[in-house]
């Protein structure tokens, strides 16, 4: 066993350095490294462009990266909820990258398989083709267009995951799974911060999702708060 | 005239037994309050759920467990939880037989805007360039007529599209229209109390009138 | 929820045709599906373009579909270990594509996936890449070449799993796994056999291996014989 | 001259703590017997290991648990199983640090040839083109001399390719040899016994004596 374990965010966060590509799983707030993401703020690392699904919100999850203008860059797919990221995109401080959702995933799983580039028909005909090779391919008997996409590259990728072993093993609850398995095997260098973490041999190998050799280093967090952005219900009749 | 809920309700009559079924942020949602509790349908939300269910009971919410527009959800019998490559992955491969979305604009040859405003809202596509570009059977549900009284069923999208021939119906608080190979909005049926007078001044795009033009009935 | 139940093997093996290509999950004969591969000896289907890793021994697994015939073709990685194969290839009466075995597991992702295409290093340089696209992309910091490869189009793909559910869902069991849940998620209809059928509900849904959106019939297969190929052990000292 | 196993705990050496390692069938397999105990090596089984074990027991052989030679093996703590997709694409992604495979020939440029003898034997490739496609350092454990006396370290391979450029180092019954960047076997260890000109004859391909050689201490 290879023991990946680090003990804080702080020394999992060692050796990020300003200008770097950095991704950071979750969705909404749902699955984010929390953390880290405070880390990041007291380390003060300037110039990020960040891979993230979302932006957080004003006061919450990558929101906060925002607030301090620690972020240069956003590649994501949905960053509505964030009145502090429209003002700074709408100003011009902040650059961003809209791609589709599916072609952000896509591109971590071409990142984390090993694949260069991979093919989507998502975006064909939009802006999002502009300067892109299109390319008509036949699958499942059908002819049509696919933009081809390119593998990210991530200094660092930052998960968030429930459950975690010693030697890496990642284990994520419900849909906090989201991006984050494939952004843990597309990272540089893997960092993962975990609800629980418990010894070698205490998780299912059949069960493992993301195994430990993409995850160098792993630490467990505290103190998630875990914020709801749409608490929605139904009463008991 | 119908409202968001019965748009929701018109929808839920293209829901067939059996069908794997993506609802958008919106009106979309609703549909899932419409199907009949007989039916075996299975929900997909593109974060990662198969199966998904109702909203929880108060007290129940669970912050790992939500949907694609960030609602606090429930798991159904049978459900399935996977990641973002997974999940659009099985959306590219057309495994998911409907697929149900919002819209700015929809254009008489089944082109979509949906994502962005230039100069005013740029929120992104989320999901909804995928699904469009794969899916093999996606309605809009939208208003026909946008705030200024001016129709969203046009000769041409104006807006940023999200993508091209791909709409097959369209369903408004007017009426339910088919969009044809050939391009035109295809009037199949007329809201209540609707004339077709009153669909022809709401429509800026190409507008078939169907032989068979009915009523709906929901 | 969508109950893709059916009776037995005969009932799951319907509408299959001569001279169809179907994929066969199992890594050598670990996690192949027995009972199917038995009905379709009683069904005596011809023509068969099979897509599996391996073909079996002589008197069990593929191999036994190679001694009835019903083979017309195979497309695996590595073949050893059947001297009737290895006659009928030798012969000519079989018709053999050998491909990397990671180029066969990420055709099935591809297919899987809705990629048309994907590009591999594996095989430039050599025969594998005859006739094939090679083009230069840079990954990982490195330049190097790659050969396009396509998508499977399988009309059945035949999985074992170890549990499954009425819905269809998929668990697999330690190495049993392997091409098992890329080739049902591959098929244009997958059908399932697995050790423990459950009620919908009894699985977890956050360890589900193949959902069921991807398998089209499912049922508890019997009289499992699990043979091992080498079998292997130490003494206690 | 070395034995199988002679070569096995030579090659050992070149394995490092922290390693992730992938062993062909044959030679390659005999490694993980002469890794250091103390040592935290994970072995990776491309049919969908992390984290393979020794042998099981006698006994405690589970027919579902086999390596990618088809043998019975078992689980160390931390391990992990995964499908054939995700075991070839952490091979490609090159998170495995080394791979020590068998080889029939190897040229001085790197090439190698281990999957077929046309006419004769027709095996396959299994997951020898996709390692030696995207490994970074790979080693290849071979008998320098086959049956007939002749060197399989050649100018150039005659048996159909398995992959070109990519082996940086072979342990042999005779000797370790870098292979050059600019080409040719640099002899940089002679096994016990042998001499340098028991290996010049044992050598077709350029051959390149380093100042430095030294006989194998293991």
């Amino acid at each position: 066993m290879i023991n990946r374990v680090v003990k804080n965010a702080e020394e999992a966060l060692k050796g990020v350095k300003d200008n770097q590509t950095i991704m950071f799983g979750g969705f909404g707030l749902c699955g984010i490294p929390e953390n880290c993401i405070n880390q990041m703020i007291k380390m003060g690392t300037k110039g990020i462009t960040a891979i993230s699904n979302n932006a957080g919100v004003d006061d919450f999850g990558l929101g906060l990266l925002l607030q301090t203008k620690q972020i240069k860059k956003m590649i994501s797919s949905y960053v509505g909820e964030n009145e502090e990221f429209e003002r700074q995109m709408l100003s011009g401080e902040l650059e961003v990258e809209l791609i589709p959702q599916g072609t952000l995933a896509t591109r971590c799983l071409a990142a984390a398989y090993g694949m260069p580039v991979i093919y989507t028909p998502a975006g064909v005909g939009t802006e999002v083709a502009i300067g892109k090779e299109v390319r008509k391919f036949k699958y499942n008997g059908q002819e049509k267009e696919y933009l081809m996409e390119a593998a990210f590259e991530a200094d660092f990728a930052i998960v968030k995951a429930w459950k975690g072993d010693t030697a890496g093993n990642l284990i994520f609850k419900s849909t906090a799974r989201n991006f984050n398995p494939m952004m843990a095997m597309a990272g540089k260098i893997t960092v993962a911060e975990v609800e629980q973490l418990v010894p070698a041999g205490e998780l299912d190998p059949d069960q493992i999702h993301t195994p430990g050799i993409y995850v160098h280093r792993i630490f467990q967090g505290s103190h998630y708060e875990k914020r709801i952005e749409q608490r929605t219900v139904r009463k008991k009749n | 005239m119908l409202d968001k809920n019965g748009i929701a309700k018109r929808i839920a009559k293209e829901v067939k037994d059996g069908m794997f079924v993506n609802l958008g942020i919106g009106i979309p949602t609703l549909v899932a309050n419409f199907i009949p509790p007989g039916m075996s349908v299975e929900l997909q939300s593109e974060n990662g759920i198969l199966g998904m269910g109702p909203f929880p009971f108060e007290g129940e919410e669970d912050a790992d467990l939500i949907n694609a527009g960030k609602q606090t959800v429930t798991l159904l019998k049978g459900s399935s939880i996977f990641d973002s490559a997974m999940s659009f992955g099985m959306i590219r491969a057309q495994k998911v037989d409907l697929t149900i979305l919002g819209a700015m604009e929809v254009s008489e040859n089944g082109d979509i805007a949906n994502w962005k405003i230039p100069g005013k809202m740029v929120k992104g596509m989320g999901g909804a360039m995928d699904l469009v570009a794969s899916a093999k059977n996606i309605i809009v549900a939208m208003q026909q007529v946008n705030k200024a009284g001016q129709s969203k069923l046009l000769p041409k999208c104006d807006l940023p599209l999200t993508g091209i021939n791909c709409i097959k119906k369209v369903v408004t608080e007017l009426g339910v229209y088919d969009i044809l190979p050939e391009g035109g909005f295809k009037l199949i049926e007329t809201a209540p109390g609707v004339t077709v007078d009153d669909i022809k001044k709401a429509t800026a795009g190409k507008l078939v009138i169907s032989e068979h033009v009915k009523e709906m009935a929901i």
